[in-house]
């Protein structure tokens, strides 16, 4: 009982912070939303016992990604109002009505799937983070390098597209603006 | 005598061939005299081959090479001489070494004389492979080969619009009649395996009577267009636009009677299918009539001859479909002789005369020109069938013909047609040669041609005069090859008929002189009351014929291609294709406003792909899920 | 309380990981040079890179060695999957990438080329690709293409310019959009049989004899949708011209390439044995995305002024043209898939490069856009060697024979008709007709109208340096002698295909 | 070196092209010549060491290409083939050597010797794919040449003549690749070896289909009606050699390959849509002539009279006899003399005069005899005139065709009436009365360099005219042997009755002592 | 009333379709991003669900990966936001459209 309660309040909350998030023209609102919607959904976590993946849901999306967004629209002077013009409304709700819809559908429908074996189940007595640990070194050892790679290309993509390297194009500068550019650089 | 053969055939070919070597530069008169000797040298071997048969001799009959040979069909370069093609051979020789001659006085002043007898021997070999080829395929280039020639020499003044005109309508008529030929050749080969002649002749008598009409039929459609038959009869007298020694020796003597030496060299089939002959018979007698009829009131003098022609070569068809095969083959020759010196008497007046051809414009011309006079006459009398010139004999042996197969229809036209042909040839000697002297009017100083030209003229008219007498010895020599055999009649009604027929002519030459070789003769001006008559008018426009064929053939067929150019090429077929192309990329011009640029676009076309799919899918579940309801409902609407 | 857990390392295969760890080894070195000297000159990077990836191949071609003897390989968990797909579209990857990164030695210089990110952030990318080829495991081919699309999107936004930046955003975005319908798919097929392993998947539903349709077709959609984009299938095409024109002339040549061969070779280990089952809702959308996709992406290239952006346009057809070999799903059709592929790469890749080769820094009044049709005016008469080679690429993107793509298009096309696509292949034949339109226009322009005033032939060979000329040379040569190799070719790709049980 | 000379024929006018581009400008045409005239003398070679007697191939090379896939390169010639090989290397001799002067002459030289190289490789070709190969290869110089050198319209014409020519045979590449599957089928072996699909029995059904496919791609070639639109801007547009070739050689790729493909490969089929098209045929003999009749300008009236001449070559062939298939392949040696010529011949007055509207020309038989009378002496041999060249094709593939239909033969034979219709009406419009245009009362006659061009194809059309053997046998041996075959693999009772058996029943005699042994 | 894993699904289906409204509407670059990530997020609800009603770890790795790929996207996409912004002063979406047709 205090399960469907949760899920439903829970629901609530969510599908309200993101409706906020895509319909409100105050930025902050919807960054406000976002992030008060991401802790929302870390409480489905908990609920559904993925404890781990809650902590990482506070932990990096509403820490460091709404920093991140943050710091985004501090620089873009989004704060104020965001005016956007609308094209034809009956597009987007039409289709994205029409989208849910069809896959509420079939998922109100039970699913009649037989044969599913846990892979890696969730031991008895063992806490879910030592368990994540497990399967996470184990067998997902590669993507998990591997997304160590991908933060990585992050890191670096961020700095470079960031940073003062792209402020000056040489792809539009002739070849002695470049040699120009590059002779003050040395003097200063 | 194979040696004779190929210099009979081939010298006129070296003449060609020496002569148009020197088209490109001006008169040489030793073309001239070369080209005729040459001509001479194939009508002595020619007349070398003729005693030989005369004698009795076997008909030559050599293999040069293979010409066509695939699958089953075999077509070499044969040539035959035997107591047809000789005959032909030597009215060939004869009349075109006359021609040759004649032609060096005639073309003297021509800037094209190297070129005329480049052609005019070109035209005498072709002839020549057409009468002596051994089987039809060797016929039918000849048949090609004096059509080009006709082509060339009727267009020979190729700056006149009208004569280039009555060139490739002689060529166009000609081709039509040709077509009908070479499917005939075609029904010869898939149905005897073979186009020579004896292979062919042998094999017609295994064959359905069916297939032998339409055999002979479409052979026939060939004859009339090089015979201009009726209804291909018009470029005939268009012809005349060619120089007149071509008319003589084109229009008259050889070419034109090709259509007659074919029906005669397929006798073998003819006589298989007299019901077929006789509609060649009919129609011969017809064209007789017809074209007896359009020479009575025609004005240009070149013109009436070759009406003339027409109407004899009628005769001759009129023979030949009534099998009297021989008959038409001495009619034939003996025309060839006559009208070639007919011809070649109006190129004489014609040159005196500056090239005038109205025969009302002249008149008296007998104290000028007494030799071509002589000749005129001669000639007249010759084609009138007056005793003893050579018409009669065989003009008169096609009557008997006529009435002993007691087919008096035609012998009655073609007897009145007898009358009028003496009406109409003396009504342009009276008017050529007697009466006032109208030239003056015109300021025309007429002279007398060269001799030589008159001398070399000599051989047709003792032809005119004496070819009758060659009457026995030629039946003696086709009686065998032909299947020949005298007409008996009865000997009163021979006499009557005789005298009936001499008496009809006189009468005929009578009312011509009488009308026409008097002071009273004035130049027409369109104003008299027989100018205006229906009669005359049907008769001096031939009937419309002429025009009919311009007006609802050579029109139409204009006007046809225009529109199928210009309407279905352009704008049906073409305009399909370029319609798909054009529909193509107006498809791409029109949707590429999908590529908007717009980001927020592309995501709304993402999604709206995602939902796409989506509903596919729900919809296909549903129905997969559902199936077995869906199926039991559909069967129940009775699906 | 949890046992320890023993892992032999001879059962992690280690060795699996190789050809991929290599570029990311060599990424960094490139970092650390930077870090350690500045302002060092682009060939070295180039260099670098291209010895890289030259041990890349090497240790590809160890692995295939091993694949030829024992047949697929399982590492790490039986995470990766060395088998012969991923193989071949390593290869197409690695040797795709040799011809591209010396392209980056231009004559003038260009913003990417003179940061030494640049390379890495292209090392990081390739081993992305082949982390994404190399697996079933649905969690690492949605890092692996993360990895590597970010570090795309950096390497066209590093172009720097508006156009390039554009693309960047337009790219980003819509492959988020992607990223999440990939996931969604991924989960309803994870709801559906408990494994996001592709083969267990279709071990669990082949058992479940598909009775959840509806869900297996959701989840198809969404997979569609995810792949869709990646492989530019119309309607998830949009963003392929705008990012081809943004990008450089190279990369866009290269994006036609590589991310394309690593998307097909997931979408065929996921695609097939739903084609072979008795999914038939997917063989009607596939053959659906297939004619679409073929045929109005070709009526968009016909109405082109930019050479860049028909060439885009043409890309997205022969993607949708290949698409068809999914389709099919034979082992002839697989092969064709890859067979096309390798010779395609070639041709655009050389194709693209003369336009790169040409690439001006400014733009004259005339000429619209970087590479307008305008521009190639009269090139025979200016640069004729230019013309031939150009024209020579163009009639291989037309399937004109003997050229590369033509045995491409005839072996594809004799897969459709071997297994009943009558139809189809029809299609497909005619769609090269229009095909040949719009590449005829660049040869009208290039050989048959008079140059436009003030335009000298220096200008198409601009760029130009060795290191272009030898790729263009080899393109050309592979494009014109292609009929040499096929057979070998044929056979070595029939070979891995069929080993893999495709 | 005869074992390799087709490939020698063809890849030695490639080679000697691609080195063209080392030559300077200037020398670039003696270069040019120097190469065609040793290409035509290999051909003539050719010819020497064809054994006329021999109705299968000669001058086999094999070589594997694709082997997995069947793709081998087979090369070979027989009586049907060797002859267009030999003209086609002669019209490149007579092209480059009459070549008048162009810009970028260098360029057209290099053209038109690739153009040779796919031609030969064309009429060479035993594999299904290399035959395509050189097939769609031949498009693109012919496109250059169009494209480049054309008329005002040129590019229009030139991307036409390729598109439509390309949509075409990629449908007969679907023919061809479904061909090799059957075999496959058949067999368990990928092959386009043309000689291993001889040996294909297929059902009538696929017949039919496989026929139509193959259809349209040599169709549009050819180009039948109503495909056709394509050759008159290709012709209007392309500078003079291009027309010369183009109709000479290339149109006759579409009906060699009926020849070569559909006759043999569908016995039922051709025999099943033979009436069809036929019927084609004769739209295309007659309304083309027709609209021929309708042209202004004098290249587009030859344009027009291939395409009508190109119709009787369809009916020959489709007359599936052995006179009927001979003579229509003697018509495309044929008329690829006489046509070429003709365009030839357009092209001296185009040159001279930078128009071909007959309305602007009168009387030019004053001016230059001696190219009226070249000009008269191809008409003729156009017009079909016997003693010339054309004349034995006509009446060969007319004669074929009577056997199977009298009264398509006769409407088919309209096309000698029609044919000479518009032929003398322009000669007579172009050559024929007084000079009324002032630019053409000083006219230069031809001059040596045309002669050049023109003289030998005056000679070989009246000599083949003449004396036709020495290529009538060996091409009458070939075609026996494709009769035969195709009669002994039709299935159905139509293709046997239209396809004739040349092997005679033999009577058996059966010798009494049998009998009575066996009793 | 038991929630059962329907419950779940549905629930990630509606938060999913917010993510697509989202992206539909969204002008400004910024806020477009913040519906990508609600789509990412309504994602990892299902597969925490389905992870824990078939007890198996699988999913939660997957959602692990999820918000790990979420994050550097971010990085990226903020970095490509700052440099556009940078030269045009502007993350209106409807400014990138110098391409097209």
């Amino acid at each position: 009982m205090f399960e469907a309660v949760a899920f439903y309040l829970f629901a609530f909350l969510t599908i309200a912070m993101f409706f906020i998030v895509v319909t409100t023209s105050q930025a902050l609102y919807a960054l406000t939303a976002l992030a008060a919607g991401m802790i929302f959904i870390s409480a489905f976590f908990f609920i559904l016992g993925a404890d781990f993946l809650g902590a990482v849901q506070i932990i990096v999306y509403t820490g460091a990604v709404m920093a991140l967004y943050a710091f985004g629209m501090m620089f873009f002077d989004t704060t104020r109002e965001v005016k956007e013009k609308q094209g034809n409304k009956y597009i987007i709700v039409g289709l994205s009505t029409l989208a849910a819809i069809l896959v509420v559908v079939i998922f109100a429908a039970p699913m009649m799937s037989e044969n599913i074996v846990a892979l890696y189940p969730a031991i008895d007595g063992v806490g879910n983070t030592q368990a994540v640990g497990l399967v996470l070194f184990t067998k997902y050892l590669i993507p998990f390098e591997l997304a160590a790679i991908m933060l990585l290309v992050a890191m670096v993509a961020g700095i470079v597209l960031a940073g003062k390297k792209m402020d000056l194009s040489i792809t539009l500068m002739h070849e002695a603006e470049i040699e120009e550019e590059k002779n003050k650089k040395v003097l200063s | 005598m194979e040696k004779y053969l190929y210099i009979a055939l081939f010298a006129p070919l070296v003449s060609s061939l020496f002569s148009s070597l020197f088209t490109a530069t001006p008169k040489k008169l030793f073309t001239g005299i070369m080209a005729s000797l040459l001509i001479f040298t194939s009508l002595v071997s020619s007349t070398i081959l003729l005693m030989y048969i005369l004698k009795g001799g076997e008909p030559i009959h050599v293999t040069m090479m293979t010409w066509m040979a695939t699958g089953d069909l075999y077509i070499p370069f044969g040539f035959v001489v035997d107591q047809i093609s000789v005959t032909m051979m030597m009215v060939v020789t004869l009349v075109s070494t006359v021609v040759h001659v004649y032609a060096i006085g005639y073309m003297d002043h021509d800037k094209g004389f190297n070129r005329f007898f480049a052609w005019l021997s070109a035209f005498v070999f072709s002839m020549m492979i057409l009468v002596m080829s051994d089987n039809y395929a060797g016929l039918f280039i000849g048949w090609e080969g004096v059509g080009l020639c006709s082509w060339g020499l009727i267009g020979f003044w190729f700056h006149k619009e009208s004569a280039t005109w009555a060139a490739n309508e002689a060529f166009i008529m000609n081709r039509i009649a040709d077509l009908g030929m070479l499917i005939g050749l075609f029904l010869i080969y898939w149905n005897t395996g073979t186009l020579q002649y004896d292979g062919a002749f042998a094999a017609f008598h295994q064959l359905p009577t069916d297939t032998l009409t339409w055999i002979g039929v479409f052979l026939f459609i060939g004859a009339m267009g090089k015979s201009a038959q009726f209804p291909l009869h018009t470029w005939l007298a268009d012809a005349m636009e060619g120089p007149t020694p071509v008319s003589a020796l084109i229009h008259a003597a050889t070419m034109v009677t090709a259509g007659v030496y074919l029906v005669i060299r397929s006798h073998e089939l003819y006589s298989l299918i007299p019901h077929v002959g006789l509609f060649i018979a009919s129609l011969g007698t017809f064209v007789a009539l017809f074209a007896a009829s359009m020479a009575l009131v025609n004005r240009d003098m070149k013109r009436v001859i070759a009406y003339s022609t027409l109407s004899q070569l009628g005769y001759m068809f009129a023979a030949a479909g009534l099998g009297a095969y021989w008959v038409a083959l001495f009619h034939l020759m003996a025309h060839a002789g006559f009208k070639a010196l007919l011809f070649l008497g109006a190129g004489n007046v014609m040159h005196s005369m500056h090239d005038e051809l109205d025969p009302f414009k002249m008149g008296g011309l007998k104290k000028v020109m007494k030799g071509t006079w002589i000749m005129m006459v001669v000639g007249s009398l010759a084609l009138a069938g007056v005793i003893p010139f050579a018409g009669f004999f065989s003009k008169d042996t096609i009557l008997e013909a006529a009435y002993s197969g007691n087919h008096m229809v035609i012998y009655g036209v073609l007897l009145f047609t007898a009358g009028l042909t003496a009406f109409y040839s003396f009504r342009l000697v009276a008017l050529i040669f007697h009466g006032e002297e109208r030239y003056k009017l015109f300021g025309i100083h007429p002279h007398e041609a060269y001799r030589f030209m008159l001398w070399a003229m000599s051989p047709l008219l003792l032809v005119a005069i004496g070819a009758g007498i060659l009457q026995t010895p030629f039946f003696d020599m086709v009686e065998e090859a032909l299947n020949a055999h005298e007409y008996h009649i009865a000997h009163g009604t021979a006499l009557i008929m005789l005298v009936g027929t001499q008496m009809f002519v006189g009468l005929a030459i009578l009312y011509a002189y009488k009308k026409y070789a008097n002071s009273r003769v004035t130049v027409p001006d369109g104003t008299s009351k027989m100018e205006n008559s229906f009669a005359y008018k049907l008769l001096i426009n031939q009937y419309y014929i002429p025009y009919a064929y311009e007006e609802y053939l050579v029109k139409p067929y204009r006007e046809l291609s225009e529109v199928f150019w210009q309407k279905v090429d352009l704008k049906i077929v073409d305009a399909t294709v370029d319609g798909i192309a054009g529909i193509i990329y107006s498809t791409g011009e029109k949707t590429r406003v999908m590529q908007s640029g717009n980001l927020s676009t592309m995501l709304k076309w993402m999604v709206a792909g995602l939902v796409g799919l989506l509903s596919l899918a729900v919809i296909f579940g549903l129905a997969a899920r559902y199936s077995d309801e869906i199926l039991t409902f559909l069967s129940a609407l009775g699906v | 309380m949890l046992a320890p857990i023993n892992i032999s390392m001879e059962s992690l295969n280690i060795m699996t990981l190789a050809p991929m760890l290599i570029p990311v080894v060599g990424a960094l070195l490139i970092l650390m040079i930077d870090v350690i000297k500045g302002n060092l000159h682009k060939s070295l990077y180039v260099t670098l890179s291209l010895l890289f990836l030259a041990m890349d191949f090497f240790s590809l071609f160890n692995a295939s060695g091993i694949f030829v003897k024992d047949g697929t390989i399982l590492g790490m968990f039986d995470v990766m999957l060395i088998d012969g797909l991923a193989l071949l579209a390593q290869f197409i990857i690695v040797i795709a990438s040799m011809l591209f990164i010396p392209l980056a030695l231009t004559n003038k210089r260009f913003h990417e080329f003179s940061y030494p990110e640049f390379f890495a952030l292209f090392l990081f990318m390739i081993s992305g690709f082949q982390f994404m080829v190399a697996t079933d495991n649905m969690i690492l081919v949605f890092v692996g293409l993360e990895t590597s699309s970010l570090a795309l999107y950096t390497l066209i936004a590093m172009h720097n310019r508006d156009k390039s930046f554009e693309a960047a955003v337009k790219y980003f975005t819509m492959g988020a959009l992607a990223a999440g319908f990939f996931s969604f798919g991924a989960m309803i097929f994870y709801a559906l049989t408990g494994s996001i392993e592709i083969h267990k998947i279709a071990v669990v539903l082949a058992a479940n004899g598909y009775a959840d349709m509806g869900y297996v077709l959701v989840a198809i959609s969404f997979m569609l949708a995810a792949f869709a984009f990646k492989l530019s299938l119309i309607p998830f095409h949009t963003w392929a011209p705008d990012v081809y024109e943004g990008s450089s002339a190279t990369m866009a040549g290269y994006m036609s390439i590589v991310p394309k061969i690593a998307a097909f070779v997931v979408a065929m280990r996921f695609f097939e044995f739903l084609v072979h089952s008795d999914v038939v809702w997917l063989k009607i959308v596939l053959y659906a995305f297939v004619v679409i996709t073929m045929t109005v992406s070709n009526m968009w290239a016909l109405v082109q002024t930019d050479v860049k952006r028909m060439l885009a346009y043409s890309s997205i057809s022969h993607a949708g043209f290949v698409m068809a070999a999914i389709l099919i799903g034979t082992t002839q059709a697989n092969s064709a898939l890859f067979f096309y592929w390798v010779l395609f790469a070639f041709t655009n890749l050389g194709s693209f490069s003369m336009l790169w080769i040409s690439r001006q820094k400014d733009l004259p009044e005339y000429q619209m856009s970087d590479h307008s049709y305008d521009k190639f005016a009269g090139m025979i008469t200016t640069a004729p060697v230019a013309a031939l080679i150009m024209g020579l690429f163009m009639l291989s993107l037309a399937g004109i024979p003997p050229f590369a793509l033509f045995w491409g298009k005839i072996y594809l096309i004799s897969a459709a008709i071997t297994s009943g696509y009558t139809v189809l292949a029809l299609i497909m034949a005619l769609n090269s007709a229009i095909a040949g339109y719009y590449y005829l226009k660049l040869i009208v322009y290039m050989f048959m109208k008079e140059p436009v005033m003030g335009n000298h032939g220096q200008m198409y060979v601009a760029n130009a340096t060795l290191a272009l000329r030898t790729i263009i040379g080899i393109a050309a040569v592979g494009t014109i002698f292609a009929f040499v190799v096929i057979n070998p070719l044929l056979e070595f790709i029939t070979t891995f295909v069929y080993n893999s049980g495709y | 070196m005869l074992d390799h000379i087709l490939s020698l024929l063809i890849f030695f006018p490639a080679l000697a092209a691609v080195f063209g581009f080392m030559i300077q400008k200037e020398s670039m045409r003696v270069y040019g010549v120097a190469v065609s005239v040793i290409e035509f003398a290999l051909s003539l070679w050719l010819w020497y060491a064809f054994d006329g007697n021999v109705s299968g191939m000669q001058f086999m090379e094999h070589l594997p290409l694709v082997p997995s896939f069947g793709i081998n390169y087979t090369l070979g010639v027989d009586g049907i083939s060797v002859f267009i090989i030999i003209l086609s290397a002669f019209f490149t001799l007579l092209g480059i050597g009459s070549l008048t002067d162009t810009k970028k002459v260098k360029y057209m030289i290099i053209t038109l010797l690739f153009l040779q190289m796919t031609m030969a490789g064309v009429f060479a070709a035993l594999d299904a794919i290399v035959f395509y190969v050189f097939w769609e290869l031949s498009l693109v110089p012919m496109l250059y040449i169009i494209g480049a050198w054309g008329g005002p319209l040129r590019i229009y014409a030139s991307i036409k003549f390729f598109l439509y020519t390309f949509a075409g045979s990629l449908v007969m590449l679907v023919g061809m690749l479904f061909m090799a599957y059957f075999y496959y089928q058949a067999t368990g072996v990928w092959s386009f070896a043309l000689l291993d699909w001889y040996r294909l029995i297929l059902p009538e059904s696929f017949q039919l289909w496989l026929f139509a496919a193959f259809f349209i791609g040599f169709a549009i070639k050819v180009p039948m009606f109503p495909f056709h639109t394509w050759l008159p801007y290709a012709h209007g547009q392309a500078p003079t050699i291009g027309s010369v070739i183009l109709a000479a050689i290339l149109l006759k790729m579409g009906t060699y390959a009926f020849v070569r493909f559909s006759l043999p490969l569908f016995p039922d089929a051709a025999a099943f849509f033979m009436i069809p098209i036929a019927i084609l045929a004769i739209i295309m003999i007659i309304y083309t002539a027709m609209v021929a009749y309708a042209q202004k300008d004098m290249k587009q009236v030859v344009a027009y009279s291939s395409i009508s001449h190109m119709g009787i070559i369809i009916l020959g062939t489709f007359a599936l006899n052995v006179e009927g298939i001979s003579g229509s392949i003697f018509l495309m040696l044929g008329h690829g003399v006489v046509a070429g010529a003709l365009f030839l011949l357009v092209g001296v007055i185009y040159d001279r005069r930078h128009t071909k509207m007959m309305s602007e020309f009168g009387g030019l038989a004053h001016v230059m005899p001696r190219y009226a009378t070249i000009f008269g002496i191809m008409m003729m041999a156009s017009v079909g005139l016997p003693l010339t060249i054309n004349f034995v094709g006509e009446f060969l593939s007319l004669l074929g065709f009577y056997q199977q239909s009298h009264i398509l033969t006769l409407l088919a034979g309209t096309g000698i009436i029609v044919g000479a219709i518009y032929m003398l009406a322009a000669y007579k419009k172009a050559f024929f009365g007084e000079v009324t245009n002032e630019k053409n009362k000083n006219l230069p006659d031809i001059n040596k360099k045309e002669l050049f061009g023109l003289i030998p194809l005056v000679i070989v059309a009246i000599w083949l005219g003449i004396y036709p053997k020495p290529v009538l046998d060996p091409i009458n041996n070939s075609v026996k042997s494709i009769v035969q075959l195709m009669h002994n693999k039709s299935t159905t009772e139509l293709a046997k009755k239209r396809i004739p058996n040349l092997v005679k029943p033999k009577v058996v005699v059966i010798d009494k002592t049998i009998i009575e042994e066996v009793h | 009333m038991e929630i059962g894993l329907n419950h779940y699904l549905v629930l990630s289906t509606i938060l999913f379709a917010i993510g697509l409204v989202g992206v539909m509407r969204r002008k400004n670059l910024l806020l477009l991003f913040f519906a990508t990530e609600i789509l990412l997020n309504a994602v990892n609800v299902a597969f925490a669900a389905i992870s824990h009603y078939y007890g198996d770890l699988t999913g939660q790795m997957f959602a692990f990966f999820v918000i790990a790929i979420a994050a550097s996207e971010v990085a990226v996409g903020l970095g490509l936001l700052i440099v556009w912004y940078k030269r045009n002063g502007s993350i209106d979406l409807d400014a990138l459209t110098t391409m097209k047709g």
